[in-house]
């Protein structure tokens, strides 16, 4: 079970440039991954590319060990329920209940008729409870999402990830409403759930230090290249501040040269 | 230039109708010196409404509709001519079962009258089916209104009911044209007085004078003549009075259709 | 600094249907001046008066409440029945279940519904005969292509993102549909399907013309009768039950989003 | 920190409501069902089968006469333009009502309850629309008969009215309908309810906006029978003589015009919500 | 030009509880200041109440020398213009341009034609430009808000702040979905502003250190009371962990007996 991209390019339908460029990943099963890098770097594009969410513009994706691209539809929407992406903006239409919320992680392993009956009478409130739990959301199991303050709202679209039982975990920015004790608690779980599993983790983070105090290797993007992908041990302060420094030409510093591709060192 | 503003209740199809008043409408501009302009409609309540407003001059009006008018314009219209037909007006009830024989076979059948506002759709087919002990409202299964006199004759025809009633005129037509198929008339009323051309009482006594006055003139013998009165159905025109048509408003009262 | 453009399609098409708008006005002989003359107000006083007092007595109130009933019955049963195929219709009509579904299902939705009510009454009165249920069924009919098609374009117009997180993780297209579009857009739905109701409580002329009784036969007869103040009754009858509607729909709505 | 199994939570406390809703229903189900006679097996039977397949046999082939299409495409334009008129009068009169009507943009209820003036206006509008859709659209067409005369004019009016209570209702559910985040925000920060509602709620609700527009539109087409009342003619006034007469081939070619036009309508629609993004 | 509340209570909703507990707060005129806190202790429901968004169950709120809530409804609005409240995720509505989005923050000054006109040609490109390049976001002035990452979404709702005219900015997390670089610049950013107008500046954050390095005042907040309200020089390591440490009263530790409310030390 393993997971690699080869000189995959992506590009939005409506724009024109790529905002992924022959990109060169591979992930090895159960491993725990940061993805770190400046706004608008590519993260949330890289993730949703490995969630089969994006069709590559060029390159070539081998997931669990077939081309997802070159399979039929109804295949790889069976390969998608073995990743399970948790994005940036908490995906939790107003107005449902939080137990419902949390439950429709279990969708891809529920027939419809038991999807059906869930939502008349949640089918496994234990459950959700239970992953509720493990954020010290408990209490809010069955009040509505959009009545949670921020921090809960993106607890309770984690909380998603328990219930289901995916292979690969992309998890994009999940402690970005969180305050520091509640982020380093809510990463602890993450991070022992994926071992538990033995599955692979990505997260996209902003709070680097955190990135690099807790994950084995670190994947630094900008300009929707990868700029460096090595273990935190060899990640340098240099490296962390050129990935941030002057992410855009007209910063204030002035008169800076184009950028050039900084090189990919590659450690593994 | 002065308009004439002409209708017709709705009694048959709208195009029917206009197609029907072409030739009358173009000979009355010839004898009035005047436009005429036609305004068919779909309802007959509103025909009414238009005369009595002041929105139209001349409307061929059925019985029961002109005692409407009277009544809605407190007498202030008048009825110019009719046709001869017209003094010994019928209904006929037709069906297609060979059960109902009576007007007291209707009893728990399903039934079609013309329209809500016709003298011989409705007014009077009520008017004798309560004279044979036979109310619509409580004794049959259940009342249609098909809107028009052709169309009561399509809904037996289709089945949708079990028997109707439309005036005498349009069934002959209907049958002469070969649409009544395997139907037959099971009653026909006693005569009553029907159809007249109407026009409001503030209308100019000279203009109205014109008005009867072609109508009148109407001679089967000249060609203009005798398509127009084909068309209308009519052997000839002849005068006529409100008071002719103080049986039909006796009869609404009765059928509790005028209050 | 760059203006983006206005697409010239848009002009072309804002500026077609200006023109429309005049040829309209332009070709109908509209009397505007009819409107505003003394005796309009004095003609719509006197027609408003002639509805005082409604009829009030008891025979014609009881006969008013059962032709409710029955207009309360045929709506309602034809409007739920509306709702659910309008709801299984939209759903492959949003393109939820691909191109080709999607453009088949709209052609049936248009052609369900660009059918009149009466064209359907007059269909299934042959079918189903003289009576409420051919109104019933006439109502159903119909709405459905109505419902559909609205469903469907508030289905394609509601943000995507809850639904598309779930299809990434592997949810079944209905699946993601029921756990996170249909939360969403529940209250347009809601709406739709009341307002449609109050419509149907309306369609008085279809009703009448298939035998149905109910409160549209009624009034037309009343109407064609110039019994204006038993039309009176029947009119607020109809008022009644639409504004009954129109508070459910209130009360419903505020429920949902509070 | 993996929780020990937890104590089974408290149950739903929404399934009691839930199962007497449900029960409430079937309860209010069945005397519907009694009152609308609804036995549908009767379209099952041999009998209604063959009538039914002798009426719809009937509506092919479509009727083709030149003097008919003529007929029908003269009747056509007229329907669009009463339609169209009847239309852009009905939306003169439902924006401003909608704005009124429309509790999202109330300021007072940014925070609380609204102020009882406001409150009042609000439901004195809602009745005022409840009143404009719920009169039947043949009792307007009387009334204008008697001011504007037979013609089009009443039949225009007639729609205009009857159209501008329901698009006011509707208009104003649609907005209530988008998400509150962003008008709120704009309201918050002191902007003016219209401001906010043409840069917060209308991005969100311009193409459901459109598309109930433009199927009122095609509603006002199919309902132009009521013309046919006023003498107003047009293809609902066409369709209910063909349809009395049974005259199936007619009905086809005038349901085969209605279905274009539904369909141009269709297309229209969706190139206004495709570009109004 | 000040704002102080006195004993300020406030419910949601749809709640019974008290999402806040007699606040007491004073602001001075040009005044910056943190609001720290976990997930859930009233950050969002404070700064709504500072933007007169909720009516306090109990308590007074003098707002530029009034009690809002004690004048008219049209006068309450007038006051609204004068405050600016950023919320948590950013308010953009989908389908809407960026340079729409942000000149949205003129609106309370313009006149209702000189909107709608704004809405078919934006009347002021130029300072919605430049706003966002403040932000380094000048580039994405004609694109669609949902085309957006993440960050690039949340600094277009910040730009929007910069060209209102407000007296008192209220901005709820602004730094959550940026990354560290580009967090300090911001922030930089919104002080800058904020001093240049003599504004007040109110910011809720995540990023404790950022707090106590770049603010001169740092509130507490937790279970919905102020649990300091202090210079920054006076806020020790070990308020803060008492701030944050055991959240929720049923986090691990076993029977933790139910937290007392704090006392508040103020210090000015
Ligand atoms: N739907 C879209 N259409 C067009 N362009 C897009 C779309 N979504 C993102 N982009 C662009 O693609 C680039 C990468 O975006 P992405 O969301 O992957 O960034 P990110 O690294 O996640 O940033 P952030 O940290 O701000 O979330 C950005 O320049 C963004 O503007
Ligand atoms: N609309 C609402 N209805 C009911 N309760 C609410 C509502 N919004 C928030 N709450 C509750 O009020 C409390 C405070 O919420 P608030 O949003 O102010 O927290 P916060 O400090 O901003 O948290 P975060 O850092 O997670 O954004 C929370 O317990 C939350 O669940
Ligand atoms: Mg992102
Ligand atoms: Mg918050």
């Amino acid at each position: 079970m393993s997971f690699s991209l080869q000189r995959v390019s992506v590009r939005h339908h409506a724009s024109d440039s790529l905002a992924l460029h022959e990109i060169e990943l591979s992930l090895a099963p159960g491993e725990q991954l940061a993805l770190i890098g400046p706004s608008g770097a590519g993260k949330t594009t890289l993730l949703h590319t490995l969630a089969l969410a994006h069709r590559p513009a060029a390159g070539r994706i081998d997931a669990f060990g077939c081309d997802p691209w070159a399979i039929g539809e109804g295949a790889r929407h069976r390969l998608r329920a073995r990743l399970f992406l948790a994005p940036q903006t908490p995906p939790l239409p107003p107005r449902q209940r939080v137990v419902t919320a949390v439950l429709a992680g279990r969708l891809p392993r529920w027939s419809l008729p038991r999807a059906l009956a869930s939502l008349l009478r949640p089918a496994d409130p234990a459950a959700a409870r239970d992953a509720l739990a493990r954020f010290n959301l408990q209490d809010k199991l069955w009040s509505r999402v959009d009545r949670l303050s921020g921090g809960e709202r993106q607890r309770c679209s984690l909380a998603r990830l328990l219930v289901s039982d995916a292979q690969a975990l992309l998890v994009d920015e999940p402690l970005s409403a969180l305050d520091p004790a509640l982020a380093v608690q809510t990463l602890e779980v993450l991070q022992q759930e994926a071992a538990a599993r033995g599955a692979l983790l990505i997260c996209s983070l902003h709070q680097v230090p955190l990135a690099r105090e807790r994950f084995g290797r670190i994947v630094g993007l900008r300009d929707g290249r990868i700029v460096f992908d090595a273990r935190a041990a060899d990640v340098s302060d240099d490296m962390i501040a050129a990935l941030y420094r002057d992410a855009r030409n007209d910063s204030p510093a002035p008169d800076a040269p184009p950028l050039p591709a900084a090189p990919v060192s590659r450690c593994f | 230039q002065q308009v004439l503003r002409v209708s017709a209740i709705p009694d048959e199809a709208p195009t029917e109708l206009q197609r029907k008043f072409k030739p009358l409408g173009s000979y009355l501009e010839q004898k009035l010196g005047m436009k005429v302009e036609f305004m068919p409609v779909t309802d007959y309540a509103a025909s009414v409404e238009g005369l009595v407003n002041n929105k139209l001059d001349l409307v061929w009006f059925g019985g029961f509709t002109f005692v409407q008018a009277k009544a809605r314009s407190n007498g202030r219209v008048i009825p110019l001519v009719q046709r001869e037909e017209d003094e010994k007006f019928k209904s006929v009830f037709i069906s297609g079962d060979k059960a109902i024989t009576r007007l007291e076979d209707l009893k728990g059948k399903t039934f079609s009258f013309g329209s809500e506002s016709s003298t011989s759709g409705h007014l009077m087919p009520r008017h004798f089916l309560l004279g044979a002990g036979v109310n619509p409202d409580a004794d049959l299964k259940r009342v249609a209104f098909s809107g028009a006199h052709d169309a009561t004759v399509a809904a037996v025809a289709g089945g949708k009911v079990d028997a109707g009633v439309l005036n005498i005129s349009v069934w002959e037509k209907l049958q002469a044209q070969g649409k009544t198929g395997s139907l037959r008339v099971f009653h026909t009323t006693p005569g009553y007085y029907d159809y007249n051309w109407t026009v409001r009482a503030d209308m100019d006594p000279a203009l109205r004078k014109k008005i009867s006055d072609a109508f009148l003139a109407l001679n089967p013998a000249d060609p203009q003549g005798r398509e127009i009165l084909e068309l209308q159905r009519a052997t000839r025109f002849i005068p006529t009075r409100a008071e002719n048509y103080d049986s039909i408003e006796k009869a609404a009262r009765h059928a509790g259709l005028l209050k | 600094m760059k203006q983006a453009p206005v697409r010239l399609a848009t002009l072309l098409l804002l500026a077609g249907l200006l023109l429309l708008v005049i040829a309209s006005f332009a070709s109908l002989p509209l009397q505007w001046q009819a409107l505003l003359s003394a005796d309009a107000l004095r003609s719509a006083t006197e027609f408003v008066a002639g509805f005082a007092p409604p009829e009030t007595a008891p025979a014609f109130l009881d006969k008013t409440f059962v032709a409710l009933l029955e207009t309360l019955a045929m709506s309602a049963l034809g409007t739920g029945l509306a709702a659910i195929a309008g709801l299984m219709l939209a759903l492959p009509a949003s393109g939820r279940l691909g191109r080709s579904l999607r453009a088949v299902t709209r052609i049936l939705l248009n052609a369900t519904r660009s059918v009149p009510e009466l064209v359907w009454a007059a269909m299934l009165l042959i079918a189903a005969g003289l009576g409420p249920f051919a109104g019933t069924l006439a109502l159903a009919v119909h709405t459905s292509g109505v419902l559909g098609r609205l469903f469907a374009d508030a289905l394609e117009n509601t943000p995507p993102l809850p639904e598309a997180s779930l299809r990434i993780n592997g949810a079944s297209a209905l699946a993601a549909f029921l756990y996170a579009t249909l939360p969403q857009i529940s209250p347009q739905l809601l709406s739709y399907t009341l307002y449609r109701w109050e419509n149907n409580i309306r369609a008085a002329a279809v009703l009448g013309v298939v035998g149905a009784g109910g409160l549209g036969q009624m009034l037309k007869y009343h109407l064609s009768l110039f019994q204006m103040q038993q039309a009176a009754t029947v009119i607020i009858a109809m008022l009644l039950l639409v504004a009954a509607v129109d508070a459910l729909s209130f009360a419903l709505r505020r429920w949902m989003m509070h | 920190m993996p929780r020990a199994a937890s104590s089974l939570p408290h149950s739903d406390p929404a399934w009691p409501g839930r199962i007497g809703a449900g029960v409430l229903l079937l309860v209010l189900l069945w005397p519907l069902l009694v009152w609308s006679e609804f036995r549908p097996w009767l379209l099952l039977d041999a009998q209604s089968l063959a009538a039914t397949g002798r009426f719809v046999a009937d509506f092919f082939p479509p009727a083709h006469s030149t003097d008919f299409l003529l007929l029908v495409a003269q009747a056509a334009w007229q329907t669009v333009a009463m339609a169209t008129a009847g239309m852009t009068l009905a939306l003169v009169g439902a924006i401003p009502l909608t704005l009124i009507a429309t509790e999202r943009l109330s300021i007072s209820r940014l925070a609380g309850r609204m102020r009882w003036p406001a409150r009042l206006l609000r439901q004195l509008v809602r009745w005022w629309l409840i009143l404009l859709r719920s009169v039947p659209e043949l009792v307007w067409a009387l009334l204008f008969v008697r001011i504007a005369g037979l013609g089009p004019t009443a039949g225009v009016l007639a729609i205009a009215l009857t159209y501008c209570g329901m698009l006011g209702k509707v208009y104003a559910e649609i907005l209530e309908s988008t998400d509150a985040h962003a008008t709120q925000s704009l309201l918050r920060n002191g902007s003016g309810r219209l401001a906010a509602l043409l840069y917060g709620a209308l991005p969100e609700a311009a193409s459901e906006l459109v598309s109930y527009t433009v199927y009122r539109w095609e509603c006002a087409i199919r309902g132009s029978v009521v013309m046919g009342f006023v003498g107003a003619g047009g293809l609902g006034q066409r369709m209910d003589e063909s349809m009395k007469m049974l005259a199936g081939s007619e009905v086809s070619t005038m349901l085969i015009v209605f279905i274009l036009l539904v369909a141009a309508a269709d297309g229209v629609s969706k190139f206004l919500r495709a570009r109004l993004a």
